[in-house]
């Protein structure tokens, strides 16, 4: 693997990721965990970038890194100072959790590396917005009308919901 | 209509009769109405069966009739009996009357006391009349379940504690039971789930018969209160009413030395021979061991309950013998033990009712004050420690003279060792009879209170004459019964 | 070139370390956070696997964005639960919240 | 013969009436009704020995057995039986006349001496449940109904026993009565199952092939059968039961505890008496040695009792003792080479129930009179009651051995038996013979001679150091007298029945003929006793015996404690058997086995309530062992499978 522009950028996004990553899910402050959610998210939509994925980047960027953290923000907010930091967990949990994860990590790690993945076909260059529209909305084999739709009562159903649930009462 | 249906559908009609019950006196006259028509209901059966078998009906089980309920397992609902059932109907049927009048005055919900105090008697009828093993078990759960509520709700002292016991015991010997049931079904080829047929083929291989006997054995064994499951015994008897006292002990406990007899060593007969003296052991313990715990214990149940324990050793010993006149023997015991207790704990309870407490310490000089409860106390201890005259001495004769003929010196040995029970029973017996009964009566409390009511002389003096009139002409009730045990006998002896 | 497997192991490390703070945060918000960080994991696997694997066809192109849609609104309900929860319980930390256990 | 039927039917009828009707009845009728069928019985007995020994000898030189009834009451094997009847044989037909007499002079002497007694008509109910028992037991076709009348004459002599159920003495009496004979008739009963099973048959005359081929578990039968009747008739060291017995009222003490129950023993080993001698002569000298130290184990402590009942039933123990050797002496059945105790010992028994009998009614107005059973409280009543004091007299004179009472007749056959079996049992048993003539005496003496314990207190009433004027004692009433004058008059008679006549071994006629050595040296040791008496007791207490009361009062006091016998059962029973054994068992059966049960369901709940952690409705924990659950599984299929 040559050591080109990309994969330094690769390299930089993916050690900032994991490392935002840690400190989210260590972090004892709300609001800086969120903001460690909102470098991964970042980072993940850098990810889509270079894969060519730019449209999935800008949904990326607008609705996760936007709107989520937003959401998050907002609850943090809301929920008073005095929950606000995150207490300690047990150490028996920890260690649970910590063994767990590292297992798991290892096997998947295990299996990545093991496993025999189909021949690497070179991606074209960046999805041309005329086929996303098409996959999306056609109703042929490999398009996604239907998902879609369904996302979309989804969307509203959550919506709906949310209103339902966090109004005052 | 086959008059052995009766049995199910008079308690089914009291059932529906006393829900619709408004008061106190319909519900009693539906009991007594109830009671004396099954209590009719078994002489009569008594005296056609025996008519019958003089007019030489000679099948194994007359009134025999079977319907199918659940057709992929062959389980229908057979019915029939034999001398040994007929005698535990009658049995039953007498308990049930004459537990009707101890319970007389029972409060509150008398009702509802009833309600379940029928449904076991359901139960039980139901039990000595199936022959269908699955029909069989499912009565059996019927008889079982009621006794919870009956001691939770009605009994007095540690009530909840010794209902969850018992019914967890009894229940975990009916676990082992439905697993004997099964393992028979399954040995016999999976065909019938009647005890006839299945004596019939007589085809569950040996190795299967030596993993079923002793769970079925101790399924039943576990209700006929073997050492050492008979821990629910004490405490059960000790907190139940009166009445429920009477069927358990009386009627109840029956069914395990019925079913071993009837399940375990009739469809098992081959490891009834070999595996037999582990248990005889066992029961043996029980014999002993029950009338020395007897000994030191303070609660008047208590000392009954555990009496219960060796009387109903006996029971299982005399069984395991496998002579003819031993299992003679043990229907005998089976009959007296469940009239005598049943004087027993009605005594005890109607007592009980009018001192507040059972210790023998805190009674005395009660022969003064109670005339006729003492005087049938004193009976129904003379009984119990086998006075000849009395049914009691007939069943334990019968049994050790059937007993002595296993001329080995292994049944030789257990047989004296049982025989010292007679002894031990005389003191336990005495020692309570002079503690409460006689002396001076030291508690002025008691000297005010009254002797038995109507309702409890009528319960008293029934037992009385049953007891006596087993005792003194032993002959038609052995007869009776000589024809079922027979039938087993050739099994176990072929 | 990138390989494959360096996309694949990270997401295999923003999973655990997803699960990880899944299993201890102790606060109902944290909790959320990790949750959210498990399902950008998979989102990755699934650009990646379309991108290197199955370029002909935008499957897994389309899952990341019905995942993302379907993180949005899951993240919306769960966070209006979540004030609800606070404003009856006056807190978020799973510690405290046994009114339903038992 | 039929007429024998009545002779059991009448007194369960009148036990049944009064039993059932007995507390509505007024005293009078009550004991009326007992006794007028008591009496009918006597009189059916009567004749019943009449026409049984009228009839004569059979072709065989034999009184015929006769068996007018017997019918199966129970069948239990295919060869053994339990069968009810009545058997009428010279033994059975003796102890119908003995039982019916003694038990007939009881229920009149007690219209005396229960009047106006609480429960006067149990009283005489349980008398007729007695007598019925007793004469059930003797006329027994077959071993297992004499162990059921066994049984009943035990349980009846529980209840007489403990008649005044409000003294706590009598409670325990009679609880231990029952139990110390219900533990020999366990023996009894073993014995009889054992016989049983070998003779194939529980009648008296077993087919002798089978008993034959059964070797030496006949002797082990006859021997545990012999425990039961040791049990019943108090033989050492089951013999604790009996004077406490003494706690039941006098009358009852003559007809059970002295005339006709406690023999039950002797009579049931007559009974077996064929078989005993053909299969286990061995144990039959056994049963001698037994007997013979009982004797003088009774005999000795009878002379340390200050209760005159309880010097009466260990003098009871000793005579049954007697008759038990009597019985062990034997060597054969032929009363010319052997057999002799045979008959001596159906001989003492009807002479001893009679003259027991007597003294037992005597003490019962002695008693009756003065209020108390204490020698201290008696002393000088000759004067108040001159018709007991005769007949005192005479019972004891009968009971020591002097020519031509009674007791001399058949004491001298037992003895005459004895020497032909060894000379030294003779010895011994004619000791044993002066011993009971001396504490027969001193018992007399003190009773009737002496400084009178009324004059002393009368006259510290005089003086005004007690405050109640003491009772006089007065003669008892004719309803009490009768009988013991009846009594006497058979004592002094009944030596010269020409017993040999109609009772022997074999059957075959014996003519009784004095051996003259014997009857004087026994005569001469009981003459020897009464002057020991006389010389010590006459004149109260006198210097010699103070002298040997200081001399040996270690041993007169271990005597008067019955050498302790009864605190070595109580140590067995109440410290080894109720504290040893029952308690602990007890505790086991709490601690241990329930415990284990219990342990179950508690165990079973503990781990109940650990595992429901586990459902804690907390996500995260679910998550983590969901996760580790899957890498387990994860790991298997990847590296295992």
């Amino acid at each position: 693997m040559e050591l080109n522009t990309l994969t330094i950028i690769f390299i930089g996004l993916s050690l900032l990721m994991v490392a935002a990553a840690l400190l989210a899910v260590t972090t004892r402050n709300i609001m800086r965990a969120t903001t460690y959610l909102l470098f991964v998210l970042f980072g993940t939509a850098g990810l889509y970038f270079i894969l060519h994925y730019t449209f999935l980047g800008a949904v990326q960027v607008t609705v996760y890194a936007g709107g989520i953290i937003v959401l998050f923000v907002f609850a943090a907010l809301l929920i008073g100072k005095g929950t606000r930091d995150l207490t300690h967990t047990s150490i028996l949990r920890y260690t649970a959790g910590f063994t767990a994860a590292i297992t798991g990590l290892a096997l998947t790690v295990y299996l990545i590396f093991t496993h025999q993945f189909p021949e690497v076909q070179h991606p074209v260059s960046v999805v041309p917005m005329k086929l996303i529209g098409h996959t999306m909305m056609g109703v042929e084999k490999y398009n996604f009308v239907l998902p879609f739709e369904v996302v979309s009562v989804l969307l509203l159903a959550c919506m709906v919901g949310a209103l339902l649930i966090a109004r005052k009462r | 209509m086959n008059i052995l249906n009766l049995f199910i559908v008079i308690p089914l009609i009291m059932l529906l009769a006393l829900w619709a019950s408004r008061n106190l006196r319909q519900t009693r006259s539906v009991m007594v109405v109830g009671s004396s028509l099954l209590l009719l209901l078994a002489i009569y059966l008594t005296t056609d069966f025996i008519a019958q078998r003089g007019a030489g009906a000679d099948a194994e089980f007359l009134y025999a009739a079977s319907w199918q309920w659940y057709a992929p397992m062959n389980i229908c609902y057979s019915i029939g009996v034999d001398g040994i059932s007929v005698a535990m109907i009658l049995l039953s049927a007498i308990i049930v009357f004459t537990g009707t009048f101890a319970s007389w005055r029972l409060q509150p919900m008398t009702k509802e006391f009833f309600l379940w105090y029928v449904l076991l008697s359901l139960g039980v009828f139901g039990f000595f009349i199936s022959t269908d093993l699955f029909t069989m078990f499912m009565f059996y759960e019927t008889a079982l379940i009621p006794m919870y509520l009956l001691i939770g709700v009605w009994g007095s002292g540690r009530k909840e504690y010794s209902a969850m016991k018992l019914t967890l015991m009894l229940m975990g010997g009916s676990a082992f039971l439905l697993m004997g049931i099964l393992g028979i079904y399954f040995g016999s080829g999976a065909t019938t789930m009647n005890i006839m047929e299945i004596a019939a083929l007589a085809n569950i291989p040996v190795n299967v018969q030596y993993i079923f006997f002793p769970i079925i054995f101790l399924g039943f064994g576990v209700l006929g209160a073997l050492f050492p499951f008979h821990t629910w015994s004490p405490d059960g008897h000790a907190s139940a009413p009166t009445s429920v006292s009477m069927l358990h002990a009386g009627v109840l406990m029956k069914l395990g030395g019925y079913g071993c007899f009837r399940v375990a060593m009739y469809l098992l007969p081959q490891a009834a021979n070999d595996l037999a003296w582990i248990f005889i052991i066992l029961t043996t313990i029980s014999v002993v061991y029950g009338a020395l715990s007897a000994i030191s214990q303070t609660d008047l149940k208590y000392i009954n309950a555990y009496s219960s324990v060796s009387h109903c050793g006996l029971v299982l010993f005399a069984l395991l013998m496998m002579t003819r006149t031993s299992c003679t023997g043990a229907i005998l015991q089976m009959l007296s033990h469940g009239l005598m207790t049943a004087l027993f704990f009605a005594l005890i309870g109607m007592i009980y009712g009018r001192t507040h407490t059972r210790d023998i310490h805190e009674l005395s000089g009660l022969m003064k004050i109670m005339p006729f409860l003492s005087v049938g106390y004193i009976i129904a201890g003379l009984a119990n420690l086998g006075l000849p005259g009395f049914s009691g001495f007939v069943a334990e004769m019968t049994i050790f003279v059937g007993s002595f003929e296993q001329p080995d010196i292994f049944h030789r040995t257990v047989t004296i060792i049982a025989c010292t029970s007679i002894v031990i029973t005389a003191v336990y017996i005495l020692r309570v009879v002079g503690k409460i009964l006689y002396g001076e009566c030291r508690n002025e409390h008691h000297l005010a209170l009254s002797d038995a009511t109507w309702d409890e002389r009528f319960t008293v003096i029934c037992l009385i004459i049953c007891v006596a009139g087993l005792g003194i002409a032993p002959m038609w009730v052995s007869n009776l019964i000589d024809g079922g045990v027979g039938n087993i006998f050739t099994i176990l002896h072929p | 070139m990138i390989p494959a497997e360096y996309y694949l192991v990270l997401a295999a490390l923003l999973f655990f370390i997803g699960v990880f703070g899944f299993f201890t945060r102790r606060n109902l918000l944290g909790v959320l956070i990790s949750t959210e960080l498990v399902l950008n994991a998979v989102d990755i696997n699934f650009a990646v696997f379309n991108a290197y694997y199955f370029p002909e066809h935008l499957e897994g192109f389309f899952f990341t964005m019905f995942a993302i849609g379907i993180a949005a609104s899951e993240t919306a309900v769960a966070i209006a639960i979540i004030l609800n929860v606070y404003r009856n319980m006056r807190t978020i930390r799973l510690k405290e919240l046994k009114k339903l256990k038992f | 013969m039929e007429h024998t039927i009545f002779i059991l039917a009448l007194p369960l009828l009148s036990f049944l009436i009064l039993a059932l009707a007995g507390m509505k009845l007024p005293h009078k009728v009550a004991g009326t009704i007992g006794t007028l069928s008591l009496a009918t019985v006597t009189v059916l007995a009567y004749v019943t020995a009449a026409q049984y020994f009228g009839a004569g000898r059979g072709a065989d030189g034999l009184f015929p057995t006769l068996v007018p009834y017997n019918f199966t009451w129970l069948p239990l094997t295919e060869s053994l039986q339990i069968e009810m009847g009545i058997m009428l044989d010279p033994i059975s037909v003796m102890m119908l006349m003995v039982i019916s007499t003694v038990s007939l002079m009881v229920h009149i002497y007690s219209f005396g001496y229960m009047k106006g007694e609480k429960g006067f008509q149990r009283y005489y109910a349980f008398l007729s449940l007695f007598t019925f028992s007793m004469l059930g037991l003797v006329v027994a076709t077959n071993i297992f109904q004499m162990y059921i009348f066994w049984e009943l004459v035990g349980v009846s002599s529980y209840l007489l026993i403990g008649f005044y159920y409000t003294k706590k003495a009598a409670i325990a009496a009679s609880k231990k009565a029952f139990i110390v004979t219900r533990f020999a008739d366990l023996f009894f009963l073993v014995g009889i199952l054992f016989y049983g099973y070998y003779a194939g048959t529980f009648s008296f005359e077993p087919d002798v092939r089978l008993l034959f081929s059964a070797g030496i578990v006949i002797p082990v039968a006859l021997g545990l059968m012999f425990i039961g009747g040791a049990g019943k008739s108090a033989m050492f060291p089951l013999h604790i039961w009996l004077p406490d017995a003494m706690e039941g009222p006098t009358p009852v003490s003559a007809l059970i505890h002295a005339a006709t129950m406690v023999v039950a023993g002797v009579y049931l080993v007559a009974r077996m008496f064929p078989i005993f001698i053909e299969f286990a002569p061995q144990v039959l000298h056994i049963i001698a040695y037994v007997g013979a130290f009982t004797a003088l184990y009774a005999a000795v402590v009878a002379c340390a009792q200050t209760d005159i009942k309880r010097v009466l039933a260990f003098s009871t123990i000793s005579q049954i003792a007697f008759m038990m050797v009597a019985l062990g002496v034997c060597t054969s059945d032929d009363p010319h080479a052997g057999g002799l105790g045979y008959m001596a010992s159906m001989f003492h028994l009807f002479t001893h129930a009679m003259f027991k009998g007597l003294l037992f009614l005597g003490a019962g107005a002695i008693i009756h009179a003065v209020h108390s059973n204490e020698r201290d409280c008696m002393g000088g009543l000759r004067k108040y009651m001159p018709v007991t004091h005769i007949t005192f007299l005479i019972a004891c004179l009968a009971i020591a051995g002097i020519f031509p009472f009674s007791g001399f007749f058949s004491k001298d056959e037992i003895l005459t038996a004895c020497y032909s079996y060894a000379p030294m049992m003779e010895v011994f048993m004619s000791g044993v013979a002066g011993l009971t003539a001396f504490y027969m005496f001193r018992l007399y003496f003190l009773i009737f001679w002496g400084k009178s314990y009324y004059e002393s207190q009368l006259a510290l009433f005089e003086k005004g150091r007690i405050e109640k004027k003491p009772h006089t004692p007065h003669e008892a009433p004719a309803a009490m007298l009768i009988p013991m004058v009846i009594l006497a008059a058979i004592s002094c008679l009944a030596g010269f029945i020409p017993f040999g006549e109609f009772i022997t071994a074999n059957g075959e006629a014996y003519e009784i003929h004095l051996n003259t050595g014997v009857a004087i040296s026994s005569t001469l040791l009981a003459i020897i006793g009464i002057a020991t008496a006389t010389i010590m007791y006459m004149k109260g207490q006198n210097k010699v015996t103070l002298t040997m009361k200081v001399r040996s009062k270690k041993f007169i006091q271990a005597a008067y404690h019955r050498f302790y016998m009864d605190e070595l059962w109580l140590f067995v029973t109440k410290k080894v058997i109720f504290r040893g054994i029952s308690r602990p068992i007890a505790w086991f059966d709490k601690h241990a086995i329930d415990a284990f049960m219990d342990l179950l369901g508690s165990a079973t709940q503990t781990f109940a309530r650990q595992i429901r952690t586990f459902q804690s409705g907390n996500i995260q924990s679910y998550c983590i062992w969901f996760l580790h659950g899957v890498m387990i599984l994860a790991l298997i299929l990847i590296f295992l499978v």
